[in-house]
């Protein structure tokens, strides 16, 4: 049957992804599960999220597999007449407070630097972690594309340096502290869970950073897109993700309404 | 091996092709690129003050194009022109699609370097070529094209190698090649060895354009 | 105006300002200038006279400031574009700094005016060998530009200059960097162009003696202005103006002679039947012979010092410096003699030497 | 105004910033830039086959090396270099610790411009140096930087502009400027009013630089 | 050796090959050539005869094949490059093409030699405004190459090189872009040099008056060998070689004057009293007076159509063309005595005439 089905979709699914993701979507591309969902999978990588969704929307690429939901958000926002449809969640990656000089937020000093990702979608993810840390607060309205400018209160005084968020682990010597997400902390050898001095947990507070998998709106209704989900969730395609990224790659299979 | 490069030996095939990418991207916008870039270098170099086709109002339309275009940073360009690519390409992403920003990423470049290098045609010849009733269009490939190769050679190989550069950007939009490796594989994860290999054959192909365009330069170069 | 048919270049009140940083410098002032098809004119004057870019005016390579330039019956300044290149190819130019393209070899820089004409490739290349082989390069056409010797590369630009069968041929100073024997045979091949297809040439030059052997027309130039001009021989041996005496005296080097011999020979160790005397004969005039009509008429004896007799354009022309030993009384009879025949004479005192010949 | 530069009206203080930062790391980047290019520029001319202290070893080594550095993809160099930005500026991250990495970006390329810029200094002026006892020091200050100058100059330019370009990619460790402005504000957050802004100042920047260039080598082209 | 100490140049077997694309060029043979300190040595010689290529050899801008150079007492092939700077400052060079700086202005690139010399920049430039005044340039001290005409660069390449008040002057052509009035000036400028500060001065020209003028000894070249030299007067009064024979008589005209007489006289109508005749003569042998020797003594006529008789450093040197009329009894007995005295005679027939002259 699984012949059948695979002639019966002769045309591939090009799945747009970057970094960590690139190596899951070619695990899963040449598993059993992906063979009996009928599915043909091709992963290319594109490193920029904004060429990759437009690339998604322009049905260049047929889903992408990168961005968290508020990126997603953001994206669909200002780009309205070429949108993006949301399959599924996928996981959460806690995104940690790392330092090499400290080993409690508590103890890092006032007038510390603490660099956070130029990437605004990261950043605003960055200081609602510096918030729920306690380190800061913010603004009211804070959203996720929320900037430094939102900060309500800095009590400590910390200096924020933005960076380009893949460079964090090369940084963290020369900061007294640094905001990493994991699939940057994952490439930098650090875990999150074992590694960072504070990090994300799944609750409403981070559900705008749960990952998705996203393809445009002309093919919302596309059965093999959907199945992608699905095929992501077995158990023994789990199984490889977490045993290959020591379970930092927590996983979040909720309907879509979780999120909204 | 495999201790040294463990990564590397398990990627053999992806560098295969990368580098054959690389090549393709190099090679394909290099070509187009040496049509534009002169064409506009020779252009710039006839219209602007005191050329054999002195036309103020080109030359500072040309001139000011040419700026505009290399100041847009790249990966802008890449976002900016992406209607045309997926004009000309039919889509907006991988190797072949990196082209047509990688196009207008360096021919720009290219045209100024064509009009430097043919600033220094000795003006006397053009002079006897003017005085020998020589069109504009003969004394543009009997003269400037063909008294400046070896100038014009020497900024190819700038350029091709600036180019070459310029192909390890396009990995934002799925372009591949060995800049792509290095950078969105071998660096982002720390893999030192990929990074490291990618950049050897990278650094292979600069010296082979460099040896190849020096022996072609010495081969046209009479004094 | 009948006048045009015939004239082959028409300068008419050419004025070439430059603008340098500082100052305007007239390089060419006010200008006329009519030249013959067929003639040969020779332009002379002083180094930054503004020969070149007066010359350079004729093909519009300069543009004048001022003035209207007529070459084969056309109003150059008037021309469109592509006219104005068809003009050009009829008029071809040996420049003062040869102007070699350094990407062809000999061969190639002497076939380029044929490129792109209704000429064969093999009719181009026969044409370069030929024209080669008159300019004694032969051996040369494979090489480039800067493997020759300056004297090689001027008979290069000698050679593309004449490939295109030019009906006008401008050229600076085109043998300046050749020995007498090459230049001898350049003028020749010259000569035989003008004689055989009425080539017309004008020639800038600083040896007199090119002049002298191949110009029948010359003009002076200085500071921009002809000061004179008129068929050679006339110009030669009856100079209007101090700078053309000048050129010619240098050219004949009667001047330094006459500094030389003064500077050797005491006059006034001079015994009493003794003079130094200077000669100018032109002419018709010396048929005779001066010194044997003066040695056997009058029983004098003259001892030539100094002599240049030539001839110009078909006209005797002779200098001539020499003691006289003789009686002096039949020496003013003798110099009346001469002098009714048209011979000059001076006789040199030191006066006189300190105030120059002539 | 509000209405079409909504974003830029608001962020009036972070693009003047960011103007400043731009100029700076242009500026500084290129004042180091130049003198390590001429340095090293000058070296493969005088020690080049033919050259005025040809030396085959110095040429074969400074000519890998600076071929060696212009394969490094920028933002691998970013990573390669940190250590030495960190050593020389105490971080490597902001606008100042770029300026290592942006110079050793442009100045092997500034060095291969400058090389091809002085072998056109006409050979024969080299000769009547040699021929009056100019030594080699005197010959490069006195005739390849001096006859060479307008060349020299015009290699600038688009130097300084190649490098405005790169100085957009530093934003990677943080450096500001107009580059991020325009790519990490506003390309990434589609806020086009802020790209469109960032790359207009940018491109007064090198208008400037070319209006300013060009001004400079009138002055000193004597033909 | 006691030798070494009066020469300022000693070539030893100086060979030079150039290697082009297919073949090998020997541009200059095994030549040795010794150039006393203070001496005015000329070089002659076909265009592409080696000239320029030997000269260059001198301050080592031409690195030879083989032999030594040894200049000022040092063979300079073994200098250490410090050692050949120092010893390059006192040998200057007018080079053929010029080489100015266009970068510099004209006063700029005749203070380029004082440049990091011990002379304050005021004596420097007021050092560059002499020699500027010298060639007559002071008004273009300002100026650029490129504004410049030929004549105009040339001689700032002449004060150029004149700046660093050199032991040893090399010029390559340095005055043939120059009028004849200015190159009589430069020549006297260096003949003063060479009286005044023992400048030795080592002088390619095609201008065989230049050599006549100012130089002692002479070398003629071809094909890359020297193959004849010695004192100007001997070179050019008794030539051994066939073309030093051509030089001498192209540079007197002598030759072109026979072909033009012959040309426009019919020797074949002349009466039986008359000859066409070639004389020749060198030195002293002339104190009488030729022709009035012959008018005087043997009642002879003697119509010159063409003398040129002048000094050659010190030496009266006279070539004349007559037609002489008289009693034929006598012709023998009087060119016979001419003879005698050193005279050369010939009659031209037509026969002489097809084989040349001399
Ligand atoms: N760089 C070079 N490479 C190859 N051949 C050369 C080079 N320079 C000169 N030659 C050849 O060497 C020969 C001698 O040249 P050179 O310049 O010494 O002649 P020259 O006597 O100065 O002639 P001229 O009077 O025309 O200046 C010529 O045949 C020339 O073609
Ligand atoms: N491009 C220029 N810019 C400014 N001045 C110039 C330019 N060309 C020539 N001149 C000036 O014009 C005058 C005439 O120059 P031109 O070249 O016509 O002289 P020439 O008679 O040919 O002299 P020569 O015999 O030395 O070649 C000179 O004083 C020169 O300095
Ligand atoms: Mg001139
Ligand atoms: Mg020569």
């Amino acid at each position: 049957s699984s012949q059948a089905s695979n002639k019966s979709h002769s045309s591939s699914i090009l799945i747009g992804s970057e970094g960590s993701d690139i190596d899951i979507w070619q695990h899963i591309a040449k598993t059993d599960d992906a063979k009996k969902l009928g599915l043909k999978i091709k992963v290319k990588n594109i490193a920029d999220g904004v060429q990759l969704n437009k690339a998604t929307a322009d049905g260049d690429v047929d889903v992408n597999a990168f961005q968290s939901w508020s990126y997603y958000l953001t994206y669909n926002q200002q780009n309205k007449a070429n949108k993006l449809t949301a399959l599924g969640t996928t996981y959460l990656e806690p995104m940690g407070i790392y330092s090499k000089k400290y080993k409690n937020v508590k103890d890092i000093p006032a007038g510390a630097t603490i660099a956070i990702a130029n990437n605004p979608s990261q950043a605003a993810r960055g200081l609602i972690l510096l918030q729920k840390a306690g380190l800061i607060t913010l603004d009211k309205n804070f959203g996720y594309v929320g900037t430094l400018k939102d900060i309500k209160s800095n009590p400590k005084h910390f200096k924020f340096r933005q960076i380009d968020d893949t460079t964090g682990p090369r940084i963290i010597n020369d900061v007294d502290a640094v905001l990493i997400s994991n699939t940057v902390a994952l490439e930098g050898h650090l875990h999150v869970l074992t590694d960072s001095i504070y990090h994300e947990k799944v609750d409403q507070s981070t559900k705008d950073n749960i990952n998705i998998l996203a393809t445009s709106e002309k093919n919302k209704d596309n059965a093999n897109y959907k199945k992608l989900v699905k095929l992501y969730h077995q158990k023994d395609i789990q199984k490889y993700i977490k045993d290959k990224y020591y379970g930092t790659k927590i996983e979040v299979n909720k309907p879509l309404s979780y999120l909204k | 091996m495999t201790a040294i490069i463990p990564n590397v030996i398990a990627m053999k095939g992806e560098f295969i092709q990368a580098t054959w990418e690389t090549i393709y991207m190099t090679l394909m916008s290099a070509i187009v690129s040496a049509v534009l870039g002169l064409l506009v270098g020779v252009l710039l170099v006839v219209t602007q003050p005191g050329g054999i086709l002195e036309d103020k109002l080109t030359y500072s339309v040309v001139d000011k194009l040419v700026n505009l275009l290399r100041s847009i940073p790249f990966i802008i360009l890449l976002a900016v022109i992406s209607p045309l690519t997926k004009f000309l390409i039919g889509t907006t992403v991988g190797t072949t699609a990196s082209l047509v920003p990688l196009i207008f990423g360096i021919f720009p470049f290219y045209a100024r370097q064509i009009q430097n290098a043919l600033l220094d045609v000795d003006h006397g010849v053009i002079e006897a070529a003017e005085s020998m009733g020589s069109s504009p269009l003969e004394i543009i490939f009997r003269i400037y094209l063909r008294e400046g190769l070896a100038d014009i050679l020497r900024v190819s190989i700038v350029t091709v190698i600036s180019l070459i550069g310029l192909t390890t950007m396009a990995g934002a939009i799925g372009s591949g090649g060995l800049g792509d490796v290095a950078i969105n594989i071998g660096y982002a994860r720390f893999e030192n060895d990929i990074t490291f290999t990618a950049m050897i054959i990278i650094l292979v192909l600069v010296f082979a354009v460099q040896l190849f365009g020096d022996w072609v330069v010495r081969r046209v170069e009479h004094q | 105006m009948s006048e045009t048919v015939t004239n082959a270049i028409e300068l008419n009140n050419i004025s070439v300002n430059f603008q340098n940083h500082d100052q305007e410098i007239d390089a060419v002032k006010n200008v006329d200038l009519q030249i013959k098809r067929g003639d040969i004119y020779g332009i002379i004057g002083y180094s930054g006279a503004g020969k070149s870019t007066l010359v350079r005016v004729i093909n519009l390579l300069q543009q004048p400031t001022q003035g209207s330039v007529i070459v084969n019956n056309q109003e150059i300044l008037k021309l469109k574009p592509v006219e104005l290149r068809q003009a050009r190819k009829k008029v071809s130019m040996i420049f003062q700094h040869f102007n070699l393209m350094k990407s062809r070899t000999v061969q190639g820089n002497v076939e380029y005016p044929l490129l792109g004409t209704k000429i064969s490739k093999a009719d181009r290349q026969a044409k370069a060998e030929k024209l080669l082989r008159l300019v004694g390069l032969s051996e040369y056409a494979g090489t480039y530009p800067s493997q020759l010797s300056g004297g090689q590369k001027q008979r290069v630009a000698i050679a593309r200059a004449l490939a295109s069968d030019p009906e006008i041929l401008i050229s600076d100073e085109a043998t300046s960097a050749l020995d007498p024997k090459t230049t001898k045979s350049i003028l020749e091949l010259l000569k035989q162009l003008n004689r055989d297809l009425d080539l017309t040439i004008v020639l800038i030059t600083h040896e007199m003696q090119v002049i002298k052997s191949i110009c029948h027309n010359v003009a002076v130039m200085d500071a921009g202005e002809i000061i004179e001009r008129g068929p050679v021989a006339k110009v030669f041996t009856e100079p209007q103006q101090k700078l053309t005496t000048d050129f010619v005296e240098t050219s004949t080097n009667v001047k330094e002679a006459i500094e030389r011999i003064t500077s050797t020979i005491k006059i006034s160790e001079f015994k009493d039947n003794q003079e130094l005397m200077y000669f100018n004969f032109i002419g018709n005039s010396t048929k005779q012979g001066v010194v044997s009509e003066f040695s056997q008429k009058y029983g004098i004896d003259v001892n030539i010092l100094f002599a240049n007799i030539d001839q110009i354009d078909g006209e005797n022309v002779g200098y001539m410096i020499a003691v006289i030993t003789g009686d002096l009384a039949v020496f003013n009879a003798a110099i009346q003699r001469l002098s009714s025949e048209g011979v000059k004479t001076r006789i040199l005192t030191n006066d006189v030497l300190e105030g120059g010949a002539a």
